[in-house]
């Protein structure tokens, strides 16, 4: 069914043009008006368009808008096209929604921006962009979103460009962003070259009927290398292994930001991604073994960094890629439902955390520095109130949001018979371990979630003093309406979200998992785990979250305790490498960037200059000159010496006309091979008639010629077969004068 | 004189009718000049009215005796791949007629230059619609010597090298394309009696194989050295750096594309057999082209040699999607030959008002832009970002169609009996894409040293934003790299049935070429009996 | 053996030339101070007189018809060529006052000498027969020797005059000698008809291949041919500015003219040709050495008289391109090189013209240097001379190209030929590298010191003539080539 | 006498002249021998005269005296000029003009 499904973005993209061409000139009512108005506006669309796909949904269908045809070229047709079902409708949700409350949150917290329409400007084209990524209804389109989220991330992060360090932290966000979409290039033109398509239902089908896509390819198959490539595409967007890199950097940006684009929405792209090709997927357990084995890695290597950061946002940003890995280990074990539930969960309390960075860092003066903070329970309440339900939704605490998504994704990676070769013939007997391996780690890395997130709110919330200067003490002030309200709404969805996926299976009423049940038609049936498995992980990972708020409690609880101390003191080389995150960019700046501009600077030098233009161009110019110059001397002024030049010239045309048989155009001698017997014919033109020349036809070049006379043609039998070279010498008897020719003949 | 002769001769009479109005005149001159160049363009609207997208031969045809003793005629017609080469030439040239910049920092002799940038467009568009190769090589000889003149005259401290530099570059190719011509109007006598330098009799005209792998020599290294093709390239940073404003826009938005629609248009069709068996190598030199093309702009500080390299790695795909021999790929190099007219002419008109406003070309004199130069820093930004190639935005869609046409290029051919003509395409297509990373680099950060990080120079607080007709050039330039990246599809609509049949034509001649390589000189397929008669005698 | 007076009036132009020459030298003892420029006028209307009585024969010359047994022929090769001809004298009068007046030797007897050298020319265009030949030669190399050193005041006249006169006394002992051989082995033959018919048996003597080198080697020092052109530079560069484009135009085109007739009738046996004692290989070994050496010479010189030279020793190579096709059976070549010599006539003798126009007795501004911000200070004589540099570099559209392609376009046509027109091309493409520079000076370096150039209205009239011809023959050279092309369809 | 010996005797004069030419320096003298190579050309058009019966070889040879004549009037005003100017008459002298 067709519903305008185009005005979901268009909304959002028209506020933006109107905002950068006029924006500057209005008052910022006016501009939050237009701004939150254009987001809003798309928000209801997009609530009524997601209530009206339900229902067809349910029965594979969905809404579907065509603008019209972007790019048709040859055998590729590439529609303009929007798709709205239960995934893609989910996603339009939370970033409508989620987007509208930013909106809100940032009129306070930009307030006294002078670049507020900008502002607003670059985030209504990123929500734009987003729609259009997640409704796109082919993988170029999509691609659209894709990249122009990157832009605007990339704008948003260098918000406050008269730092270099912000600008820089832009760059590299995109750059690391773009390094992803090459993979995910190269996976789309693998799909269309086999597919035929690059529209994602077309290739679903594709998939799903198998053939075109498991035809062999270096060594594996085409879907696992496309799977490979639309994943490493992921990592870039969503900050995996080994990609991550740009993710804690792109903290620079303004706070709300941080909390719509680089955890709520953006971020999540990739697993949106690989939810949405699952298809290709489940075509290649060894990708989706990769793509579950990053992203366990991630959750706990991101994790472990976390534990020794001391910047509140930058925390927030390893956990942010943490999270992110716990999605992405959800999809790569087959449990995309998982995945999706933990990325609506983690999209409230990633952004409730992130607005109370935000909230906490205006009440701080601007300062990030959570070593100077502490105490601050009482002075910003309704922060500590989102913040603390927040924390327990991420510390996966029991009946928190969290809780149950986090839970579903570790029962998943346990439960999954994706690698199973006995259940599914596509795997291969060596991916076996995967499923439990990936949740062992993601284990660990919920502990660690305990762990580092709770040292974060021990560390600014609690204790009875701050540790700042009294300067900013002075200033400490809970934020204003405009921001705190949104922050509640969050908190209401951090803490409720997770019923809406409640683990239906356990309750023996599958229905009531909302989510997966209306994904199901997406997704394909979720994850069927036995009630044992899945009440033994809850009990699990209750007893995991509060392990790491206890552990750090006995650290952190109240401020700085002597265990903390006591750990930093005795390894500290090991806490300042975590502190330093693994010294990763530094490596990379080491291994790649410096070296490919060292490379291509010596090239620039060596091929370019010297090569080129030094001994190329600069040789032809130097022989030109040379023998200009040898002229030149000649022409010594001397008149006897130029006649003298005469006379030789003359003598030389005496000597080259005088050459019997002497030419510049043509090949002499012509020679007629039959058999063993060899023709030759020295004759030339007309000349034999008019002057008598003396002939010698020497067949096997031996110096005793075999044929010699007037005549200008002779005739030889070898006595076998082989390649033997005819020298013919002519003589003109009246100059004196004589040539030779030579040529190869083969007889057989 | 038919529509093409007067879109073709109207800049021509436009830069007569200038150099007659005194020295002193410059806002006459000025405005003539872009009076005929808007007018020009007028009239190539009307070409393009007048075009039938559901055509693929040429369309519009003027065809006079010229020359008559020597069978040449004033023969020019538009298909689908020439008319928005056209098109573009047409649109560029007004809007730099418009930039205040054009003319660079020697700000002197306002009618020289505006005679020699009309002069210029007149070689340009002859060029592109010339069906006659002597009309062709006339008008390619005819755009050298303006541009000779502009880089030379108005260009920065090095324009002497530099003019003489882009002059024996282009004649080393262009004199041997000559001669190869030559060849051919003697070949086609032999076989068939007749005298004519017409393209649509010499495109039957099927050369023995070695004939053909000489003059696609001769013919492609012209073109090469136009595009420019690895290793063939370094007049261009020279020239561009040295050039004038005006002079590198149109250099790299529209001169570059004479490599390019050469190879399409001559080197190709006429020498199918050479073209396939040279293939490999052209396309492996187009790869490297733009990984060392983006590699070389990686390293540059001088922001007008950055874009000039980025040419080198753009028009990389150009020849690479031509390479490809499908409609995808080739609809892509003709898409990304319009985009980056577009995306790096607008580069060059920045970089030629940060120029004109500071005097100073090098990123590390800039710094912090922003804050003085809004608008200007908006506009550059979408230029910027069309160039790198994101998606909504111009640049995307030739590349995305070169790199697919490139993943199936062999799927294409094989079918037709010709695999391993285009060796290891996903890995050439992956190598290429690799630019995407690349150009994110130097672009991005030749936009951070120029716009962003604090405005710590002094001489930059005075830089002040666009305004009048700058506001409409950058104005002009951002529309249109948004509308090609929107919405491409009125322009591949109607170069759709040339490009096919490029392609069909194309594959018929190389496999009879395949079946007879050693056959003399002969046609294939038979001419049609109408362009049969009108050789003239020798 | 009788003499006909009414054949006479086939040669009016030369009869004219001849007799306004000697009229202008009775005139000259009559003349005062400025009425010299009256004499000027007198060789100008003589030369138009000349062009009228061409035009008046032009319909007639169809069909060849020769006169005086044999002696001379009129046909339409020799009246485009005497066309030529004429047309330079005519340039070089309009060139020449101004510039005389200048530098202090305006003579009438200049004007004369310069009448009777055309004369020579037309006598050598229309000469099918040796002693015919042997009489133009000497009476336009006389003059033109003359010529050369006729600026007393100059030593670089005088010796240019004497290298000049030298060598070309040196190469017309070859030219007897090798007629003497002619004669000698053809038992008697003295016309280009005549010798054609006795070549089979002449040929079982070598003598008569080094009566034809010899012949050829003196033309081919008149044409400057590497290696008999070394006299090229020197005398060039000596020799008043006018002189030397009427020299390069002129005397070039007469050799070249004598040169395709001989080779065409004399020597046109296949037995000549080709092969070993061939014509054909050694002119072209010729033509690449010309084409090169000349241009490669010319990329270091600063001086732009002798840069000149030295392409005017280049483009000898290229007419010698023609030359040798049209020996190897090119129908098209003879009209491909009579059109070169139209145009490069045409070239050259403005570029000269400009040369002589830029100087003034004190200063010559000879020196590439010397030409900075000419384009400034006067656009249009720098676009006149961009217009000649670029012809003589054969970049479109101008005549010089037309004829390069022309010419290229016959030899290409004679697959023997193909390397010769690679290495032609690329010749021209070095060639245009150091006309550049001179556009360089006149238009990319600021002037160092105020130009005050030799004016006069027929300089400029003679400027504007050049230009419009080099522009038309690039643009619309259907008629010229259609009358160049009318000599091959007999 | 055979025809051979005068032409062997004109060959020898013609390259008599030719030396002179080439190696004296003193202009008259590289005249002279100019003028010796022409008289070789003389003796030879005689002698092919003389052996075929054919007047035409006479009157060439008259002519050619004439042209020498008139070649050695024009070379010696131009030596005149020359001498006027620096002096001397020796061509190695003469370089003003070179490269």
């Amino acid at each position: 069914m067709t519903f305008n499904l185009r005005l979901i973005p268009l909304l959002p993209f028209l506020g933006a043009a109107i905002l950068m061409l006029f924006g500057r000139k209005w008052k910022r009512d006016t501009v939050l008006i237009v701004a939150a108005g254009a987001i809003a506006g798309s928000c209801l669309v997009a609530f009524d368009a997601f209530f009206t796909a339900l229902p067809r949904a349910a029965a594979g269908g969905g809404l579907h808008d065509v603008v019209g045809t972007w790019i048709a070229a040859g055998s590729l047709k590439v529609d303009l096209a929007f798709r709205m079902d239960a995934l893609s409708g989910l996603l339009c949700l939370i970033i409508t929604f989620i987007g509208f409350l930013i909106h809100l949150y940032s009129s306070g917290y930009m307030e006294h921006d002078p670049d507020y329409p900008r502002f607003f400007a670059y985030l209504n084209l990123f929500c734009g962009s987003m729609l259009v990524l997640v409704l796109g209804d082919s993988l170029p389109v999509m691609f659209i979103g894709w990249e122009g989220v990157g832009l605007c991330s990339y704008l948003l992060i260098g918000f406050w460009y008269t730092s270099n360090a912000n600008a820089d932290a832009g760059k590299k966000a995109f750059i690391t962003n773009r390094i992803g979409d090459l993979g995910f290039l190269i996976g789309m033109f693998l799909l269309y070259q086999y597919t035929g398509s690059l529209n994602i239902p077309e290739i679903t089908a594709a998939a799903q009927g198998g053939g075109a896509l498991m035809q062999p390819l270096w060594g594996a198959t085409v879907a696992f290398w496309a799977a490979l490539f639309l994943f490493v595409g992921a990592t870039g967007k969503s900050a995996q292994l080994p990609l991550y890199v740009w993710l804690p950097d792109a903290m620079a940006g303004p706070t709300p930001v941080s909390a719509l684009i680089h955890a709520a929405t953006m971020v999540t792209a990739g697993v949106y991604m690989v939810a949405r090709m699952h298809a290709v997927y489940l075509l290649t357990p060894g990708a989706m073994a990769i793509v579950a084995i990053v992203g366990a890695l991630t959750a706990l290597f991101a994790a472990i960094i976390g534990f020794a950061q001391n910047d509140f946002k930058k925390v927030l940003a390893y956990s942010t890629i943490s999270q992110l890995g716990f999605m992405f280990a959800g999809v790569g074990t087959g449990n995309f439902d998982a995945g999706v539930f933990h990325l609506f969960t983690h999209a409230f309390f990633k952004a409730g955390l992130f607005l109370c960075a935000g909230s906490v860092m205006h009440a701080m003066g601007g300062s990030g520095d959570i070593t100077i903070m502490g105490g601050l329970r009482k002075k910003v309440p309704w922060t500590h109130g989102v913040f603390f339900v927040c924390w327990l939704a991420i510390c996966g605490v029991p009946f928190f949001s969290g809780f149950f998504s986090k839970d579903s994704i570790i029962g998943g990676a346990f439960g999954t018979e994706i690698f199973d070769a006995a259940i599914n013939p596509l795997a291969g007997e060596h991916l076996a371990w995967v499923g439990k391996a990936v949740g062992v780690v993601l284990m660990l890395a919920a502990l660690g979630t305990a762990f580092y997130m709770s040292r974060l709110y021990f560390l600014v919330f609690s204790g009875s003093e701050t540790r700042a200067s009294d300067e900013i003490k002075h200033h400490i002030h809970e934020s204003p309406g405009a921001m705190v309200g949104p922050l509640v709404v969050l908190a209401i969805g951090a803490a409720l979200g997770g019923f809406i996926g409640l683990p239906g299976g356990l309750l023996d009423h599958p229905e009531w998992n909302l989510l997966a049940d209306r994904l199901r038609p997406v997704l394909g049936p979720e994850m069927e785990i036995s009630r044992a498995m899945e009440i033994g992980f809850m009990v699990g990972s209750v007893v995991l979250a509060l392990g790491g708020i206890g552990l750090a409690y006995l650290f952190y609880g109240g401020g700085y305790r002597e265990p903390a101390r006591k750990f930093a003191a005795a390894a500290p080389r090991f806490v300042q490498l975590v502190r330093d995150k693994f010294r990763i960019d530094e490596l990379y700046g080491f291994l790649i960037i410096r070296p490919v501009k060292a490379i291509a600077k010596g090239i620039f030098f060596v091929v370019d200059r010297i090569l080129i233009d030094g001994f190329l161009v600069g040789g032809l110019a130097w022989v030109v000159d040379l023998v200009g110059s040898i002229a030149r001397w000649l022409q010594g002024g001397d008149v006897q010496r130029y006649m003298a030049v005469f006379a030789i010239g003359v003598a030389a045309i005496a000597y080259l006309a005088t050459q019997p048989m002497h030419t510049f155009f043509s090949n002499a001698l012509k020679v007629t091979v039959n058999g063993l017997t060899v023709d030759v014919d020295a004759h030339r033109g007309s000349i034999a008639a008019n002057r008598v020349l003396d002939y010698s036809f020497d067949f096997d070049d031996d110096g005793k010629p075999e044929v010699t006379g007037v005549a200008s043609g002779a005739h030889h039998v070898y006595p076998q077969p082989g390649t033997y070279t005819v020298r013919v010498k002519v003589k003109d008897p009246s100059w004196g004068t004589s040539s030779t020719l030579t040529q190869k003949v083969e007889v057989r | 004189m038919g529509l093409l002769g007067w879109v073709t001769l109207l800049p021509l009479f436009g830069a007569a009718l200038i150099l007659l109005v005194p020295q002193e005149e410059e806002s006459i001159h000025r405005g003539l000049g872009l009076l005929t160049a808007i007018v020009t363009f007028v009239v190539s609207l009307l070409m393009l009215s007048g075009f039938d997208a559901g055509q693929a031969g040429f369309q519009l045809e003027v065809n006079r005796s010229w020359i008559a003793p020597l069978g040449i005629r004033f023969h020019l017609g538009v298909d689908g791949i020439s008319l928005w080469l056209v098109m573009l030439t047409t649109f560029l040239i007004p809007v730099t007629l418009l930039s205040p910049q054009a003319i660079g920092i020697r700000n002197i002799r306002v009618r020289e230059f505006t005679a020699a940038m009309l002069i210029l467009e007149t070689g340009m568009i002859g060029a592109f619609l010339a069906l006659d190769l002597f009309v062709f090589y006339v008008f390619w000889e005819l755009m050298l010597i303006p541009m000779y003149f502009i880089i030379g005259i108005w260009g920065g401290e090095r324009r002497f090298y530099a003019a003489i530099k882009f002059v024996i570059y282009t004649l080393v190719g262009s004199l041997l394309m000559l001669v190869a011509i030559l060849y051919l109007y003697a070949q086609f006598h032999a076989a068939t009696g007749g005298y004519s330098f017409d393209y649509a009799q010499l495109s039957h005209l099927s050369l023995p194989a070695s004939a053909q792998m000489y003059c696609f020599f001769a013919f492609a290294l012209a073109f090469a050295i136009k595009v420019p093709i690895f290793p063939l390239h370094t007049w261009l940073p020279d020239a561009h750096v040295e050039a004038p404003t005006g002079g590198s826009v149109i250099l790299a938005g529209v001169m570059l594309k004479f490599g390019t629609y050469g190879l399409l248009r001559f080197a190709l069709p006429l020498f199918p057999l050479a073209a396939a068996q040279a293939a490999p190598l052209i396309a492996i030199l187009a790869v490297i082209g733009i990984v060392y093309g983006a590699l070389m702009a990686f390293v540059q500080d001088d922001a007008k040699k950055l874009v000039a390299y980025s040419s080198v790695s753009h028009l990389g795909f150009v020849v690479l999607g031509i390479l490809t021999l499908n409609p995808t790929g080739i609809q892509g190099a003709v898409y990304q030959m319009l985009a980056h007219g577009i995306s790096t002419g607008g580069l060059f008109l920045g970089v030629g008002l940060l120029y004109d406003r500071r005097h100073s070309r090098k990123l590390s004199d800039f710094g912090g832009l922003w804050a003085k130069t809004p608008v200007f820093a908006a506009c550059l930004l979408v230029i910027v970002l069309a160039s790198v190639g994101l998606p909504g935005l111009c640049g995307f869609v030739g590349e995305f169609l070169v790199l697919i046409g490139t993943f199936t290029a062999q799927k294409l051919w094989g079918p037709a009996g010709l695999t391993g003509y285009f060796p290891a395409p996903k890995l050439m297509g992956g190598i290429a894409a690799t630019s995407v990373i690349i150009s994110a680099m130097y672009l991005l950060g030749m936009y951070q040293r120029l716009m962003f990080g604090p405005l710590d120079k002094p001489e930059n607080r005075a830089v002040r934003d666009i305004h009048g007709a700058e506001t409409w050039v950058f104005g002009i330039m951002v529309t249109a790299a948004i509308v090609m990246g929107l919405a491409p599809q009125p322009i591949l609509n109607r170069s759709e049935k040339s490009v096919e049949a490029f392609v069909a034509s194309y594959r018929d001649r190389l496999q009879e070429a395949k079946r007879n390589p050693d056959v003399p000189p002969h046609i294939y397929p038979p001419l049609p009996a109408a362009a049969a008669e009108g050789g003239g005698t020798p | 053996m009788s003499f006909d007076a009414t054949q006479l009036f086939a040669y009016a132009p030369m009869l004219i030339l001849i007799g306004m020459g000697c009229l202008i030298l009775l005139a000259e003892t009559f003349a005062q101070g400025a009425s010299r420029a009256g004499l000027a006028w007198l060789g100008i209307a003589g030369c138009v007189g000349a062009l009228i009585a061409i035009v008046a024969g032009w319909a007639g010359a169809a069909e060849p018809t020769t006169h005086f047994q044999g002696m001379l022929v009129v046909d339409r090769m020799a009246l485009f060529l005497d066309g030529t001809f004429v047309a330079a004298a005519l340039l070089t009068l309009l060139f020449a006052p101004p510039y005389l007046r200048e530098q202090g030797f305006e003579f009438g007897e200049f004007y004369a000498m310069v009448l009777f050298a055309t004369a020579g020319m037309v006598m050598v265009i229309h000469a099918t027969h040796l002693v015919s030949l042997l009489i133009g030669i000497e009476t336009m190399s006389l003059a033109a020797y003359v010529l050369t050193g006729c600026w007393r005041r100059s030593l670089r006249s005088a010796e240019g005059a004497i290298k000049y006169f030298l060598m070309g006394a040196f190469a017309t002992g070859f030219l007897v000698y090798g007629m003497a051989m002619v004669y000698g082995t053809t038992g008697g033959e003295l016309s280009y008809a005549g010798i054609a018919s006795k070549v089979p048996q002449a040929t079982k003597s070598p003598l008569f291949y080094l009566g034809e080198y010899f012949i050829l080697v003196a033309l081919g020092f008149k044409v400057a041919a590497v290696p008999f052109h070394m006299w090229a530079p020197d005398a060039y560069e000596g020799a008043p500015t006018p002189v030397t484009g009427f020299m390069a135009a002129g005397v070039k085109a007469a050799a070249f003219g004598a040169i395709v007739r001989l080779l065409g009738s004399a020597f046109a046996s296949p037995l000549l040709v080709f092969d070993f004692t061939g014509w054909a290989s050694v002119l072209a070994v010729l033509a690449a050495a010309t084409m090169t050496l000349g241009n490669l010479a010319a990329i270091r010189q600063d001086n732009v008289k002798r840069l000149l030279a030295y392409s005017s020793i280049s483009h000898a190579g290229y007419l010698l391109i023609g030359v040798v096709a049209s020996g190897l059976g090119v129908a098209s070549a003879k009209p491909a090189v009579l059109f070169y010599l139209a145009s490069y006539t045409f070239t050259t003798l403005g570029a000269f013209g400009v040369v002589a126009w830029i100087g003034n007795r004190s200063d010559e501004r000879l020196y590439v240097d010397d030409w900075a911000g000419v384009g400034t200070a006067r656009p249009a004589v720098a676009l006149a001379m961009t217009l000649f540099l670029l012809s003589l570099g054969g970049v479109p559209p101008t005549g010089g190209f037309f004829g390069k392609f022309y010419l290229f376009r016959a030899a290409m046509e004679s697959p023997q030929l193909h390397w010769l027109v690679v290495v032609a091309v690329v010749n021209s493409m070095v060639s245009v590298y150091y006309y550049l520079r001179v556009v360089v000076s006149m238009y990319f370096r600021d002037s160092t010191r105020a130009l005050a150039p030799t004016e006069g209205a027929t300089m400029r009239l003679g400027l504007l003539l050049t230009a419009i011809a080099v522009v038309l023959l690039g643009i619309f050279p259907g008629t010229v080539v259609e009358w160049a092309g009318s000599i091959a369809l007999k | 006498m055979p025809t051979t010996y005068y032409l062997v005797l004109s060959f020898v004069l013609f390259l008599i002249g030719t030396a002179g030419v080439l190696l004296r320096r003193n202009a008259l003298i590289a005249l002279m021998g100019i003028e010796l190579q022409l008289n070789g050309g003389n003796l030879a058009m005689l002698a092919f005269s003389r052996e075929l019966g054919d007047l035409k070889g006479h009157v060439f040879a008259f002519i050619i005296i004439a042209l020498a004549a008139a070649e050695a009037a024009v070379g010696l005003a131009i030596l005149v000029a020359l001498f006027r100017g620096r002096q001397t008459v020796n061509l190695d002298e003469a370089t003003l003009m070179k490269r």
